[in-house]
């Protein structure tokens, strides 16, 4: 398989680079921050993105989706890793649209992909409930009732979930938390009696928010896919969302790194240029060759999805811990190499290292990839 | 009488005084909570303290120091201690860096202007040494000073400048012969910050907190007694509170870099612990007694392991200085460690912490949290300012391994 | 007749001449080792081989070679790898390295005299770069070449030359203008090492092998037409090589580092495996199919990951030269990454194999554990020879990064 | 307590270093190497050691000790470590003296301990059986018979057991391997029949054998220390020899960082010596910073074992961590500073490699011991 971009590709990167760098560079994350705006993005701009077809990325074009893949949709969060971009891809576009799209009824499908496509429609997956990403730790639970399930628990962590259209609500149905088997995916508005959602402040700036289901009546039409089989759903959800994550990372690291070099060759001090220096030149080259191995694992874990090749789970936690690691060693060489003006919130250092951060524990940490990617070898 | 006697006295006149003296609401802190001091009761006690120079301990009392021998000052550290009380605060860049720098470079009437001021609590002092073009090579600054009359007239900036915005005074590096080769046109002078001319805005840090400030000067003024040591000379003195510096943050950092005086002493009796360890327990869960995961439970020991070597070695270097044994180990050693060891701490801390790391402020997170996640972001700063990591290499390399340039 | 029916004949005719010259003892190798093969049966395969040009394959006709083009070449793979054999080896300095720097640099009578002979066997090469005085800054060579009458005369001496005791011929650095800048004075001559005044010294390396020998010179002759490409223009040759030779090294490092070509193909169905982490199971033991040591095992994954993606690496920038993309990665990065890479595998094996990997030799310890220690020691020259890690990072640094000097 | 050599220690290492250095240089191990010693050192040298108190170093004085302690004992092994002498301290003069001393009865005291301190008893103590060090990994059997024990099995790794006077052997009289109880100690004599003693050719080419057991014989007076509790003794043993083993790695850390940094003040390429490139003069200095971390919790280590210090098994497996990976990060940077030459087997940095690699696994490598540290300081 090529891991060179194709032609279609390369014109898409050139078209999200133009659009985002113009749209929302990194002056608009701040601008979001420091307005403290309820939702962190702008609805009006994800609908622009919309109509450039990067919602529905991974949607068929029957719901309006623009039916292309994991290589498209990486190409794209490469370039808002590169301008922190805080638009709902990972929520929505990946996320959401995966559950949907692989689990929903036809009613559902038609109720909600089209208004994914459209930019209409924010959703937001609420899985996680504890600081450490387990996937199938869920306590919160959907009990039977006479017309469908009551929901009661709480969550985390969920993103985007301020001023989400609706939610996807990972639950047990069944056995105890860790089980694989037992969850079940319920598709709830947000507006319904008993849901209290609380934003958080993040140190990204980005829209999250804790979620609490207080005997939340939900009827049995809730339901995504098979009951107690949500895993099967949500493994995929994971799995799009693990490697998303990972060629977002690589966006950061690639554009800190570049910034990085840029300083080396424009600062001054003892009256030299800092990059004739040879400990910052051996330490940027070994930068460079991190971020180089980064990039191929991930070209390479997109599309193995998309080619839904066998143990690509070995790819893709390979591409999440690998892309993890070179995003907080690039940011922290970064800030050193900076100096104190790194140390500036004026500086952008700072916003790159903190997204990676929350990149980085997203969905398992590299020590949790690595111990995934060796169970899927075999050891 | 014999010393033994006098310092005797000297305790039990001390103990007299601190009950007359110190507020009780100052003392026992700890239990005191309810009881919070009134803004009246610190004034009191630094007017106290101060009038027996005890904010400045060991200065000369002619300087308006305590003039304490070294028994006594630590009479006196044990008898605050005892009452659960500290000396009340004033400068710090006054009492650890200007002050020490007025012994040893100043005129007597520097001594005397300045030094009471001190320690009264009158004056807060600030540093005024980076700038924006000068940071690892601070020799290369660039603010001006020259002289006119019985002034200099100071223009250009500072960076860096901690607690520049609560300051009333800065001493502060300027070049007063810009033809000189750099280290040779540099002096070390004194000024006034509230006049005309000065512009201080706090710089915000990634951390979201901002106690540095840059500084700008346009035709401020500092007299010309104001000028410590000789003109041009200015250098010698900015190394030698380098170096003092350094020491105050290789010894000062937090989180376990710092030995503590318990566990560097030998027959210890009780149980080894860990901070990180136990902070780490709810997090990663535990059986048998071991923290669930591995990985991270083989990162905190070696942290750990490397704090408690760090330890003996800033005791050693210390017993080693006193034995005039050897060179010992530079202070840009433990410098470049101590950053080195908070700044993995702190990513340790936010491996432990998973999500819950990831908190800015409010609600959904702990304080204790939210303060590592801060402190996290702090740390980076740790082995920038003070001399960057890359300048305590360089240096090590020449100074201490005498490798050529 | 269409290029398919072409392939089609070449194939047939070869497989008959196979057939026909190919010993029987020197097939299906593996299932052969009963019935070993003679020497006679190497001699005989050898020159079959080189009546045809099979040795150097790609090489023109007129110079002894087969003349095949790439299509004809791959055919020729598969049906040798098809009855289980390999083409006779000859000098692999001559095929890899001199073959091709004649081809783009020798003269119309080098390449007739010389490259015929790499073909048939009849001589081995060696190389000589390295010196005592000039290793990382190999263009600091002394070893002196002054012209007298048709001949060179040549004294010094090299290091690091690969089977030097087996050759008979080296391709030589030599300095022809001690007074040009340190570049400008360097030419690529041939000689014969059977004659007077040829010293050849073994090295024996930490790991016990000697494939290394320093080579003395003293009044060795050189016959002027025996000079490649212009007087004092080496270096421009000796530049070609070691990038060819970065390459070849970055490529073929044992252990993982070279991408398998049933890995990196996708749609890969048979499930993926760890040579090390099975190696590994003997010694730590498992539970429910994991290593029993957490840590080891959290190790052997950052290798192995790190491996897959050094692999694919490779594999993009392959195609990326293909399309015409970027500069892509730099030979530099691949020869850093795979020497940096197989020393952090014997490290790991050596931490595996606990006790078991401290033999010598004789009893007491598996072969395989012998050489894997063997091995680790020799892991170690992986980033000196061909040039340095350091060197490499200086690579990167100025042609890829664009870092000032 | 003092992390600097007091005045008498001072004299010692001086005294140690100036004898060591001169009756055993590292060509002294190279010709014993060479010549394929039988027993790798010279017993002769080991009684002129013995003349100047070293080998009884750790013995009380009525057994003609010099009833010195593991600070002195440290010194030694320190200059050992910096020429490689390949001398039995840790065999006799650290794990036999100790083992007898703290376990045997006045018999065993007065048959064995003479002969130490004069260096005409070598005693090797097999203990190990395990490729990877597990202290109580004991399966060598030793059965009650009529008038005493039956003992069969195989030890390897015997430290200079090849011309020992006298063995140790670490049985098992009952319970499982694994048992902390149930293992017992006995001193045997290497003639008895029944036991065959392989040299080993070891890559530090260091004394070594495999040792079997085929139905030994032996009375049970050659029983030390209580039956079933031999581990009392063992866990003293190791302590001291493993704090023992630091104290030799700290040694070689020392001599090949000197070694590395006058070859950077001495060898020229490009036209300038190499010890002015920016890149290798911080790796020097962050070694530096390495040894010197090294040098104070060896110190220390050593201390509390004389000052029988509580959880000073903390400082034990730490100072053995630390030696081993400051010992192993300085030769391979040693090695990689030196370049080709470092390469070949008649510059040394080999030599000082392949003892730091034994001396690193033995008794418990880096990570065996920081779980050890962990588990003592309670996590």
């Amino acid at each position: 398989m090529s891991l060179v971009l194709s032609e279609e590709q390369h014109l898409l990167k050139q078209t999200a680079a133009e659009f985002i760098s113009e749209h929302s560079p990194i002056t608009h994350l701040r601008a979001m921050r420091d307005t403290a705006d309820p939702i962190g993005f702008s609805k009006d701009l994800w609908k622009e993105m919309a109509e450039l077809g990067w919602t529905g990325i991974l949607l068929p074009e029957q719901y309006g989706g623009s039916e292309l893949g994991m290589a498209e949709l990486g190409v794209l969060l490469e370039e808002c890793g590169r301008t922190l971009a805080p638009y709902p891809f990972l929520s929505t576009a990946v996320m959401g649209a995966t559950a949907i799209a692989l689990g929903g009824n036809e009613k559902q499908k038609s109720n909600i992909l089209p208004g994914i496509s459209s930019g209409e429609q924010i959703v937001a997956v609420a899985f996680q409930e504890n600081p450490r990403f387990a996937p199938y730790a869920i306590s919160t639970s959907a009990r039977p009732s006479d017309d469908g399930f009551i929901l009661s628990g709480q969550k985390a962590w969920v993103w985007d979930a301020c001023g989400a259209d609706q939610l996807i609500v990972a639950a047990r149905t069944s056995g105890e938390p860790g089980d694989r088997r037992g969850i079940s995916l319920f598709l709830v508005e947000p507006s319904c009696q008993g849901i209290a959602i609380t934003k958080t402040q993040m140190v990204d700036s980005r829209n999250s928010a804790r979620i609490e289901f207080d005997d939340v009546i939900i009827n049995s039409e809730a339901l995504v896919g098979e009951l107690n089989e949500g895993a099967e759903i949500l493994d995929a959800v994971y799995e799009r969302c693990t490697t998303a994550l990972a060629a977002e990372l690589f966006g950061i690291s690639q554009e800190i790194f570049e910034r990085t070099l840029e300083y080396l060759k424009t600062r001054e001090q003892f009256g030299t240029l800092i990059g004739t220096f040879q400990a910052l030149k051996h330490r940027a080259a070994d930068l460079f060759c991190e971020v180089e191995l980064t990039h191929s694992i991930v070209l390479e874990a997109l599309r193995a999805i998309d080619e839904d090749r066998p143990y690509r789970e070995r790819l893709v936690s390979a591409a999440k811990a690998r892309a993890s690691d070179t995003a907080s060693r690039v940011c922290r060489e970064a800030l050193q190499m900076h100096g104190g003006i790194g140390m500036t919130d004026e500086v952008d250092i700072g916003l790159f290292m903190k997204r990676a951060k929350a990149a980085e524990i997203a969905l398992g940490d590299s020590s949790f990839h690595r111990n995934r990617f060796a169970e899927v070898t075999g050891f | 009488m014999d010393e033994e006697t006098i310092l005797e006295n000297f305790r039990n006149e001390l103990r007299n005084w601190l009950e007359a003296n110190c507020p009780k609401a100052l003392r026992d802190s700890a239990a005191n909570t309810k009881n919070s001091p009134r803004q009246e009761d610190h004034a009191a006690w630094l007017k106290a303290c101060a009038s027996r120079g005890y904010t400045t301990p060991t200065w000369p009392k002619e300087y308006g120091g305590g003039g304490l021998s070294k028994e006594e000052h630590s009479i006196l550290l044990e008898e605050i201690d005892r009452i659960g009380t500290h000396i009340a605060p004033v400068s710090f860049f006054g009492t650890s860096m200007l002050g020490p720098v007025l012994l040893e470079f100043g005129s007597e009437a520097q001594k005397k202007e300045h030094m009471p001021k001190i320690t009264s609590g009158e004056i807060q002092w600030c540093q005024g040494y980076s700038e924006p073009g000068a940071g690892s090579d601070l020799a290369s600054l660039q603010t001006r000073a020259v002289r006119q009359g019985n002034d200099f007239i100071i223009n250009g900036s500072k960076i860096w400048t901690t607690g520049a915005h609560h300051a009333d005074w800065m001493f502060c590096l300027v070049r007063t012969d810009p033809n000189a080769p750099k280290h040779d046109g540099i002096s070390f002078i004194l000024f006034d910050l509230h006049q005309p001319g000065v512009t201080i805005s706090p710089l915000m840090l990634i951390s979201g907190q901002s106690d540095f400030c840059q500084v700008f000067f346009e035709d401020v003024k500092a007299k010309a007694e104001n000028l410590v040591g000789e003109l041009n000379a200015g250098w010698t003195i900015a190394k030698r509170l380098l170096q003092h510096e350094r020491s105050m943050l290789s010894g000062g950092m937090p989180g376990g870099a710092r030995p503590s005086k318990k566990e560097s002493g030998s027959q210890k009796a009780t149980a080894p612990r860990s901070y990180l360890a136990e902070s780490a327990r709810p997090y990663l869960g535990e059986e048998g007694g071991q923290l669930n995961d591995p990985i991270l439970r083989d990162q905190i020991a070696q942290y750990e392991l490397d704090s408690l070597c760090f330890g003996l070695s800033l005791q050693r270097s210390g017993q080693e200085a006193k034995a005039g044994q050897g060179p010992g180990a530079a202070s840009s050693m433990f410098k470049l460690y101590a950053s080195e060891m908070n700044k993995r701490r702190s990513e340790l801390v936010m491996s432990i912490q998973g999500a819950s790391g990831l908190g800015w402020e409010g609600e959904g997170f702990t304080p204790g949290e939210l303060f590592e996640t801060r402190g996290w972001l702090r740390s980076k700063g740790n082995s920038i300012e003070g001399g960057t990591s890359e300048v305590q290499l360089n240096v090590i390399a020449k100074r201490v391994l005498g490798l050529p340039d």
